[in-house]
């Protein structure tokens, strides 16, 4: 005698975090195939100019085009990806480490330690990151270094913050308070014990700060402070090609869609990451 | 959600604001009636035409100061506050005939007095000054007085016929101290405001001696981040006129809207060797690297084709004081290069840096250029920008590098250009040591003859082209986009801004 | 109330001493980096003697920490020094160039906020939806683009579609409010692109967040209808999270817009900044410096000061 | 309008969550169908998933969107809700049907004043018309209709400065406000104390009295509905497996399944045939504490930021406390929430600075926490926890690498089993493990370390009845066999009654009683523990 009554039908729930793995590993490998075949091999040499060929679109020969320097955009993008993911790697694996090793004896120990460190960490925050390449290009010299130098020390406050958050939560809890009780040293606490528990807020934070390291290796070379020519970075390209945006625009065109899918990759594993431990902790 | 709803409304309505603003940004400038706008890229900071030494500020002041002789846009010096000049057959007397009816823009009259103050204290004679010359040319001044039909006569110290293109220092008022402040001067536009990295306001002088002119009723000087942020204000329409363009981007401009004007620059773009590092030092060695490089591919990378070939340290806009015989001499020969780096010993080539001025994009690219090209013969350059101060501080004053690439600006005064070769000169910072090219440069000023001074210049350049000193790479074309709405804009081929001739298209 | 103060002077004290920890790390900087400023100012064509007059002139022959004690001590009389450079009063330039940078951001925060909480809201509503989904995929792809090559995109975009200009002209806000505010809304807005769909992720997360939150179903069960639990509730509590998030925002537009300003060519501070740090102006820049990090900390100040007016809890806990 | 005998009528009820995978799932409900009398009390028993959450939602008209119901109905006087239009059955929500859930520290907006978030409910239901004043009135008397004194302080107070008993007073007050005819009350008791949750159930019932309000209460405790429910139902699987009125369930269960729940509620069935060991109180004590007194001391920041703030944060503070606890001994620690024994366990292990003397005979005191959750760190293994203890206890032992590592395993295997654990969970992480099984390897950390002396801070609070049946025969176990200590602090009586020879009660950070347990438990002579007694007696009915 009843019918059937369908309160509001629905099947959508919240996307599944293979979703977000599946889609950011698709354009992340595109850039790290690109990255493992550029240390074989390259159509051109990245940095071999040709002035007869120069600002020519794409065509057969150079299916992105070439620069002002008639070298192979192609060629560079390939060569670019090693730049870009190595800085922005090494300069995030700086960062954790300085963050980690600030960050979590803030967190667990407090008190002025903790007051010294997060000043000091304001204080990098506030300070210009332009300045901050000068002086490592004044100490360390004009290299790839300095720029990862700079800008592991510029992200290192983020992570130390995220760091010291953590701690101060963990250290809350009843299994570090069993590791106390225990007689566990505070030095194995912090590494065994609160490190572990750390990952999982880390990871995103790794994640994104890859990303951000690269839009900010970008606008250094963009002020002349990033990579030096002729080798390139996704961002070194980009600002090059500023000048020729009206004439050239594939200069544009490539190194971007690049930087876009690496990026754009990196956030979506973050997101699943994000999915997948968010879930993993309501468990 | 009453909150979102307003908050919505707000959106659109910026929105909306957003497009219509937009719409009357582009308009603000293009009409302002008989003024023009230069886009600038070097920050100006100095309005004392003794104390000024920045080729940025030159191209100002030269509009509010005038000097006793005058350049022209084709190099030629004619006389501007005097009307002549004796000079003795020894070369160590000038003396001067002082023009009338000079007004400064402060309203009184130019005469000899104004004069001698002016040359005495460019020459650090004046009481309180310590004898440095604040125009290190003009040190050679012994003493500077008027006579009494009111013509000035300058003395030297010895002789030196080359000084009169130094007399285009600018003149002030007797006793004026406040030039950097309240520049006064007797040119076609008075100096009226200045905005700290934004801009420097000139207007017109109605008392300028030379009747009809200026035509502007006032100038801005626009101070612009680099040549890209330039161009993006051309293709806005909120400049009328930027200089130093290169041929790529020039040909982004409307045609229509800009005329392009192109013209030799006078300066010398080197790529500097340091002739006191290894293997540097070796004549072969610099030989090589002088056949190894294709200048017109440089060109055609840096400037778009706009330059000329350089093989020696002088343009060939400086006439006949240029020795066209040299022309040719290093023209790329991969073969060549190779053997005489062989014979030096680097057979398997070697590496070394060149540290360029990253606020110099056509520095930076020639460097790129050159280390791709210097590959070939088995030299790896490596490139390594530094800041402009980093630049002066570590490479021009410390010479503390293998490789630079730079731009050599220069009036047209030969003696200029060339004088930097002297192994003692500040200026040397090749460290170029050759002592025939001392003895000749000293030689030089106290050879009245003009003939007997163009072949010793000649010997000069000789001497360099044949120690292959460092590898001279192009005089870059100054590339100018004009507005088509102004008219009578002279390229000239120093670093200056000449506004007296400007005026609105079919006025 | 005392305890308010005594709050307020902490906080006070922690900020004075990471002015001075930034304007140590800008000495140490300056002391490192090479260069020479009158040799910068006078160019390469001066003698060395024209140089070493000027550096007498200019007081530059002292010695480094001389130089900062007497430019702290300046700034204890509140007067920030004179630029070298510039030969003007630092606080002049600065005060000069403000208009713009914090026009800018300010102009950007407005729109990060005018467009990201709507956004955020009407997303979060429909979490999944198509809708949804699009929103979170394009400011992901927002996200990475850099700034600079927003704004060239956007000039590109305003001068070849809508055929407008707008690089590099500035007015003056006393000349055209109207005016003014128009020529920073496109700069503005390359710089709040990615600052955007930073919000409108965060704000998402936190309305979904918060609408799954227990009290909302307690007021679900009082009879509340959706949009009255969303607007009383649900919003004032991801408010509260968002705070830091604001605050963290705002000192990144504060730092984009020293990079976007270079290319609209509008004359901000971070023009300023370079400059000073190109002709080694030690006065001008440590002004600068030591301001955009008085206006960072003050952001973190007020930051933490809203956080605690916004949410209860903080205050006692 | 006419009376219904059954206020609302669930008829056949049948509700999934099809998913685009799934479109047509196991169902959370099938075929449910029960009436609720007018003005009676009615439980609602069942374990979680069992469905007795979406039975009252779906009444309540409060289900995830993702739900949807395939068959059936349910009436409320007379009407479909399910005809309804989703408008008007907002509209009946506080006004004719009230709700209160488990969690009370949360469901109240932490940014709202209490007052606030109660005027909203008459603020909602705009057709009320009424008065700020008549509301404010309202509220009220509604505020002491559920037990304050203090109404008109209370309504300018935020949530966190409630404890949890008041703020579950709060949501009570909001959601008989409107006086409905209703109240659904989910888990309303199962995060408050024995004592709290006394008061929370008279007033319940209260208000079913004097309102007249029916009530359908939710609880996975079948022993939490004695002498309050009329009528009791169990739901198991998305099924009503049996009703009956509570006095015929609790004494006589017709059900395997409700007979095997009831078993589990009543936990001191199970532990009658625990021994604990003997102790000789002559001999030196393990652990001596003197003059303890101790608060927690904030930073300076902290105290700025306490200042004009409420004074009852000072509650948490030990003063002179004094204990020993003697070998083999297994020493009770009672008390209300609030007492000061989790500060003075705290003091005890060092974790807090405090004034007196902590004397600790052997080196090593193990500790056993509160939360199951976590006790262990979910980042290792079971087998990494154990080798940490092992390794945290300094003890070295001689030999090759080999030899140690065998030992270890040896060892580590060996309290792994004597916790009731196999070999394999040595490599299980936290979460592959229940709460009782956490609390076990937390135990087999403590006893690889040899102590003399386990501290337990309340470890059955969390654990359902035979998972803390299991933890102390463990605990018996150990006690008898290696003559360790405990000092077992717990707010459940029965336990301590069965192992516990000595007891201690603790008030407002005293001692309020020591003595034997049958001494102090038969005849409390401190209020403090007469409290926790009359509690303990009414829920559980001994």
């Amino acid at each position: 005698m009843q019918q059937i009554k369908r309160t509001k039908p629905k099947t959508y729930r919240s996307p599944d975090a293979s979703i977000f793995y599946s889609v950011g590993i698709v354009l992340l490998a595109f850039v790290v195939l690109t990255f493992i075949v550029s240390l074989f091999a390259t159509p051109y040499s990245p940095d071999a100019t040709d002035a007869a060929s120069k600002l020519l679109a794409p065509c057969p020969a150079h299916p992105f085009g070439t620069d002002n320097f008639g070298r192979d955009v192609l060629s560079r993008v390939m060569s670019a990806s090693k730049y870009t993911i190595f800085i922005s790697v090494a300069g995030v694996a700086i960062s954790l480490i300085l963050g980690t090793v600030s960050g979590i004896p803030a967190g667990y120990f407090g008190g002025l330690a903790d007051r010294g460190i997060m000043l000091l960490g304001n204080s990098i925050m506030c300070f210009p990151g332009i300045l901050l390449a000068l002086v490592a290009v004044a100490v360390f010299g004009a290299s790839v270094t300095n720029v990862i130098w700079a800008l592991g020390l510029v992200f290192a406050p983020t992570f130390a913050r995220v760091c010291r958050v953590g701690t101060m939560e963990i250290k809350e809890l009843d299994y570090i308070t069993h590791a106390r009780v225990m007689g566990v040293k505070p030095l194995r606490i912090m590494t065994l014990h609160i490190f572990p528990n750390l990952v999982p807020q880390l990871l995103p934070a790794t994640v994104i700060g890859l990303a951000n390291m690269t839009l900010f290796e970008s606008g250094m070379s963009y002020l002349g402070l990033g990579v030096q020519p002729p080798d390139a970075s996704f961002g070194k390209m980009l600002s090059d090609a500023q000048a020729y945006i009206r004439v050239a625009p594939w200069l544009i065109v490539f190194p971007a869609m690049m930087l876009v899918f690496y990026i754009l990759g990196l956030y979506f594993i973050s997101e699943g990451l994000r999915v997948t431990l968010s879930k993993g902790g309501k468990r | 959600m009453k909150r979102f709803i307003t908050r919505s409304i707000v959106a659109v309505s910026a929105l909306g604001l957003l497009v219509t603003s937009l719409a009357g940004c582009g308009k603000k400038n293009a009409d302002a009636n008989n003024c023009a706008v230069v886009g600038i890229t070097q920050e100006p900071g100095i309005f004392d035409p003794h104390t000024v030494v920045a080729a940025g500020d030159e191209e100002i002041i030269f509009n509010v100061y005038e000097g006793l002789y005058k350049y022209d846009h084709e190099g030629n010096l004619n006389p501007c506050l005097a009307t002549g000049v004796e000079i003795s057959a020894d070369a160590s007397v000038y003396t001067f005939t002082i023009r009338d009816g000079v007004k400064f823009h402060d309203g009184s009259d130019l005469d000899a007095s104004d004069v001698v103050y002016s040359l005495k204290r460019a020459s650090g004679l004046l009481d309180g000054q310590d004898g440095t010359a604040l125009v290190s040319e003009l040190d050679s001044i012994r003493d500077v007085t008027a006579s009494s039909d009111g013509k000035v006569v300058v003395t030297l110290e010895s002789s030196n016929s080359e000084l009169l293109s130094y007399f285009t220092t600018g003149i002030i008022p007797e006793n004026y101290d406040n030039c950097q402040q309240a520049p006064v001067g007797t040119g076609p536009f008075k100096f009226d405001s200045y905005n700290p990295g934004q801009s420097v306001i000139l207007k017109k002088n109605e008392n300028y001696w030379q009747k009809g002119l200026p035509y502007l009723d006032s100038v801005t000087f626009k101070v612009c981040a680099d040549m890209d942020a330039g161009l993006t204000e051309l293709a806005s329409g909120s400049i009328d006129i930027f200089p130093y363009l290169t041929t790529d981007r020039a040909n982004q401009l409307d045609s229509s809207k800009y005329n392009i004007l192109s013209n030799g620059s006078n300066m010398v773009q080197i790529f500097a060797l340091n002739n006191s590092v290894e293997p540097l030092n070796d004549v072969r060695v610099r030989k090589a690297i002088n056949y190894a490089i294709n200048r017109k591919d440089i060109i055609s990378v840096t400037m778009d084709g706009a330059g000329v070939e350089l093989t020696t340290a002088m343009s060939p806009a400086m006439g006949s004081y240029y020795d066209k015989s040299l022309d040719g001499t290093f023209d790329q020969d991969i073969e060549k290069a190779k053997a005489l780096l062989a014979e030096a010993g680097y057979e398997n080539g070697f590496d070394i840096s060149c540290t360029v001025p990253s606020s110099y994009l056509i520095h930076v690219n020639t460097a790129v250029e050159l280390a791709s090209e210097l590959k070939a013969v088995g030299i790896n350059m490596e490139i390594k920008q530094v800041d402009w101060a980093t630049w002066l501080d570590q490479v021009y004053a410390g010479r503390q590098y293998d490789t630079t690439v730079i731009a050599l600006t220069s009036t047209y005064a030969p003696y200029d250009v060339l004088g930097r070769y002297k192994s003692t000169d500040d200026g040397n910072f090749i460290n170029y040591s050759n002592s025939t090219v001392d003895e000749l440069l000293t030689r030089i000023p106290q050879t009245a003859d003009v003939n007997e001074r163009t072949a010793l210049y000649h010997q000069v350049l000789g001497c360099l082209t044949e120690d292959a000193c460092s590898a001279y790479i192009q005089d870059p074309t100054t590339i100018t986009a004009v507005s088509t709405r102004l008219e009578g804009y002279n390229v000239y081929p120093m670093y200056v801004q000449d506004m007296s001739k400007v005026k609105l298209a079919g006025n | 109330m005392q305890g308010k103060a005594g709050y307020f002077v902490g906080k006070l004290i922690e900020l004075l001493v990471t002015l001075l920890l930034v304007s140590l790390l800008v000495f140490a900087a300056f002391s490192i980096i090479p260069g020479d400023t009158a040799r910068v100012m006078l160019g390469p064509d001066a003698s060395q003697a024209q140089v070493d007059l000027l550096r007498a002139e200019l007081g530059l022959d002292r010695p480094l920490v001389i130089r900062y004690f007497s430019w702290l001590f300046g700034l204890f009389t509140f007067n920030p020094g004179t630029s070298y450079a510039y030969n003007m009063s630092v606080g002049e330039l600065i005060a000069q160039r403000l208009p713009v940078t914090i026009g800018m951001s300010a102009v950007a925060m407005i729109m990060v906020i005018l467009i990201s909480y709507p956004l955020a809201v009407i997303s979060a509503r429909k979490p999944g939806r198509a809708g949804d989904q699009i929103c979170s995929v394009i400011g992901h792809i927002l996200f990475a683009i850099p700034p600079y090559v927003a704004s060239l995109l956007l000039i590109l975009l305003a001068s070849s579609v809508f055929s407008l200009m707008t690089a590099g002209t500035y007015v003056k806000p006393s000349d055209d409010f109207a005016g003014y505010i128009g020529c920073l809304l496109l700069p503005s807005f390359a710089i709040a692109l990615p600052k955007i769909a930073m919000s409108f992720k965060f704000l998402r997360s936190s309305i979904i967040e918060q609408r799954t939150a227990d009290y909302v179903r307690t007021s679900k069960s009082h009879g509340l209808s959706d949009l009255k639990i969303l607007v009383r509730h649900v919003l004032p509590n991801s408010n509260v999270s968002s705070i830091t998030i604001i605050s963290i925002i705002l000192s990144d537009i504060l730092g984009g817009s020293l990079i976007v300003e270079q290319v609209f060519n509008l004359p901000g501070l971070g023009r300023l900044l370079l400059s000073a740090i190109s002709r080694r102006d030690f006065p001008l820049l440590s002004g600068i410096v030591f301001y955009l990090a008085f206006i960072t900390v003050i952001l973190y100040f007020i930051s933490d000061i809203a956080a605690s007016l916004a949410d209860p809890r903080i205050r006692l806990k | 309008m006419t009376r219904h005998i059954h206020i609302v009528k669930v008829h056949l009820l049948t509700l999934a969550f099809p998913t685009g995978k799934d479109p047509d799932p196991k169902p959370v409900l099938d075929d449910v169908d029960f009436g609720i009398r007018d003005g009676e009390i009615l439980g609602l028993i069942g374990n979680s998933g069992s469905g007795k959450t979406m039975t009252s939602l779906a009444i309540a008209g409060l289900l995830p969107e993702a739900a949807s119901i395939t068959s059936g109905s349910i009436k409320f006087a007379g009407k479909d809700l399910l005809e309804m239009d989703p408008k008007e059955r907002r509209a009946m929500l506080g006004r004719d049907i009230g709700m209160i859930f488990q969690e009370p520290s949360t469901a109240l907006d932490p940014l709202m004043t209490c007052g606030k978030q109660l005027e909203e409910v008459l603020t909602a239901h705009k057709d009320l018309k009424m008065t700020p004043e008549e509301r404010h009135k309202a509220i009220m008397d509604m505020l002491e209709t559920v037990g304050f004194d203090n109404a008109e302080e209370l309504f300018s107070r935020y949530p966190h400065q409630l404890s949890g008993g008041q703020r579950q007073r709060v949501l009570i007050a909001g959601a008989a406000l409107l006086k409905p005819r209703l109240l659904i009350c989910d888990e309303p008791t199962s995060s408050l104390d024995t004592v709290t949750t006394v008061s929370i159930l008279a007033l319940l019932k209260d208000l079913c009295h004097k309102l007249h309000i029916t009530i359908l209460f939710i609880s996975h405790d079948l022993s939490a509905v004695r002498g309050f429910c009329d009528r009791v139902m169990v739901m198991k699987d998305g099924r009503i497996i049996d009703r009956d009125t509570a006095s015929d369930i609790l004494t006589n269960p017709r059900n395997s399944y409700t007979a095997e729940l009831l078993t589990n509620a009543r936990l001191d069935t199970r532990i009658l045939g625990f021994e604990p060991a003997t102790v000789d109180y002559s001999r030196s004590p393990v652990l001596t504490a003197k003059g303890i007194t101790a608060g927690y001391k904030r930073s300076l920041f902290e105290r700025v930021k306490k200042n004009g703030g409420d004074e009852a944060e000072d509650k948490n503070v030990l003063h002179d406390v004094s204990l020993e606890v003697f070998p083999n001994e297994i020493l009770g620690l009672i008390g209300g929430s609030g007492s000061g024994k989790t500060t003075l366990i705290r003091s005890l292990l060092g974790l807090l600075p405090h004034e007196g003397t902590v004397n600790i005979r052997s080196s090593s005191t193990g500790a056993i926490f509160q939360d199951p959750v976590s006790c262990l760190n979910p980042a290792h293994t079971v087998k990494w926890h154990l080798t940490e203890a092992l390794r945290a206890s300094g003890k070295k032992t001689a030999g090759t690498l080999k030899e140690r590592r065998e030992r270890t395993y040896a060892r580590i295997t060996g309290v792994l089993e004597e916790c009731g654990l196999g070999e394999e969970y040595l490599l299980r992480r936290p979460n592959e493990l229940s709460g009782g099984q956490r609390q076990r390897v937390a135990i087999a950390m403590c006893l690889i370390q040899e102590p003399s002396l386990i501290i337990a801070d309340e470890p059955f609070s969390s654990l359902d009845a035979s998972s803390s049946a299991e933890l102390l025969k463990i605990m018996t176990d150990i006690n008898r066999e290696r003559n360790t200590a405990f000092l077992l602090i717990t707010h459940n009586i029965h336990i301590v009654r069965k192992i516990a020879p000595r007891v201690i009660v603790m008030s407002n950070g005293r001692i309020c009683e020591e003595g034997t347990t049958a001494e102090v438990l038969g005849n409390p002579r401190s209020e403090a523990a007469a409290a926790l007694l009359e509690a303990e007696r009414l829920i559980h009915g001994n």
